[in-house]
């Protein structure tokens, strides 16, 4: 089944309602399901006044097209977009967004989850925060529970 | 000459983004390269202790430490992602 | 936690992008994940001319209600909106929406999944073809498989 | 009296939406329900066959054939489920 990816790295802010709007009025008739994820910058309860993601350019694009080519080998989806940001983001805003269109919804969903979990552990993105004292705040640790999300999709 | 870059808390460790570099022959996995980077001088030598933790791609690909990198124009040496 | 649920069964047209853009808006800072489903009405290859969805007034929203309730006790989430609709749906039209947001994306995406599940086999609509040729087609008979994926939340 | 709904196939084949039914005190399960309905008349005789098919509602409350339904208000005789 042909499956038509498109990923594409950013420095601008997301407008997640548009690319959904693109992505849902372009779907097949016979698209049945559409599951999306919006992941967004926290402010950890006024923490954070922003992340700075710095990304591998090239790489990134690579890793996320792989992330993508592997779902739509692995599920029937028919469309797969992902869009990920980098430079600062504000709380509130949209740092990654994956959707996927299938017949049926246990593809898309578990397209798009499979996507996710990638993404977190496999794409060159590192983030780090900034404090709403003006400070730039650590980098973010890695967490074990992304490795683990991961490993579940390893086939034996 | 290679290319290599570095990304994150290690690109602020050693102080540059990249750099280009003529590995010595001995230098033929990803660990080799490492270590003849955490020798090379004293901004390196934080790697010896971080040398399960970094990453390593060769030409845009994630490889492991003992994996041959010989021939590749591209290496870059970053911390565990935090993407998605 | 409390977790704001809104649940609508509308007989008009959803516009899955405005309703999407409205939950995404009214997110909290601390909402780092929202996962989203469209459920839409497919084409079946040119065959169906649209989906007629009969319900149970009352009923209807209660089953709703009830999974979405749910989907809060068992994952941390702030906020879920489901939103489905009863008429004439026609092929891309969509007749289910179900939201979810949460600090992370594991809690998301699996209410999300689980509400769905839920609405397969507990919620009081009922699916019947109308053809291409004019004429109504049959009803649209429930699947052993969504039994199966229902089953998969039950805890033992 | 017990108001009664009947919906999608269960709805066409009875040849109503709903109606008010005084039942009888030996009807106390949502399984002696659906053979009185049965027994009724020729209309609902497919109930007899459809018994382990069809779904009851007691006051908008999903129910067994086992269990009890006397002082339920409303009920509702329908087919499997294809929302969503």
């Amino acid at each position: 089944m042909a499956c038509a990816i498109t990923v594409s790295v950013v420095g601008e802010r997301i407008d997640p309602a548009r690319v959904f709007d693109a992505f849902d009025t372009s779907s097949a008739d016979d698209d049945g399901a559409i599951a999306q994820f919006c992941g967004r910058c926290r402010g950890e309860s006024g923490r954070l006044t922003a992340l700075e993601i710095e990304h591998y350019p090239g790489m990134a694009e690579a890793q996320i097209s792989s992330a993508a080519s592997n779902a739509a080998s692995r599920w029937p989806i028919s469309r797969i977009t992902v869009i990920h940001r980098h430079g600062k983001v504000h709380p509130g805003e949209t740092i990654v967004m994956v959707l996927a269109a299938s017949r049926h919804r246990e593809a898309a969903l578990e397209a798009v989850q499979y996507v996710m979990d990638y993404l977190k552990t496999d794409a060159p993105f590192w983030k780090r925060e900034w404090l709403t004292d003006g400070t730039q705040g650590p980098w973010v640790e890695a967490k074990a529970s992304d490795d683990k999300a991961h490993k579940r999709w390893e086939q034996p | 000459m290679v290319s290599v870059k570095y990304f994150a808390w290690v690109r602020e460790r050693v102080g540059m983004g990249e750099e280009d570099i003529a590995l010595p022959a001995s230098v033929e996995t990803a660990g080799d390269f490492i270590d003849w980077l955490a020798a090379r001088d004293d901004e390196f030598a934080f790697l010896n202790e971080q040398k399960l933790v970094v990453r390593v791609a060769a030409d845009q690909q994630m490889v492991s430490l003992h994996d041959d990198i010989r021939g590749a124009a591209e290496l870059a040496v970053f911390p565990p992602m935090t993407g998605g």
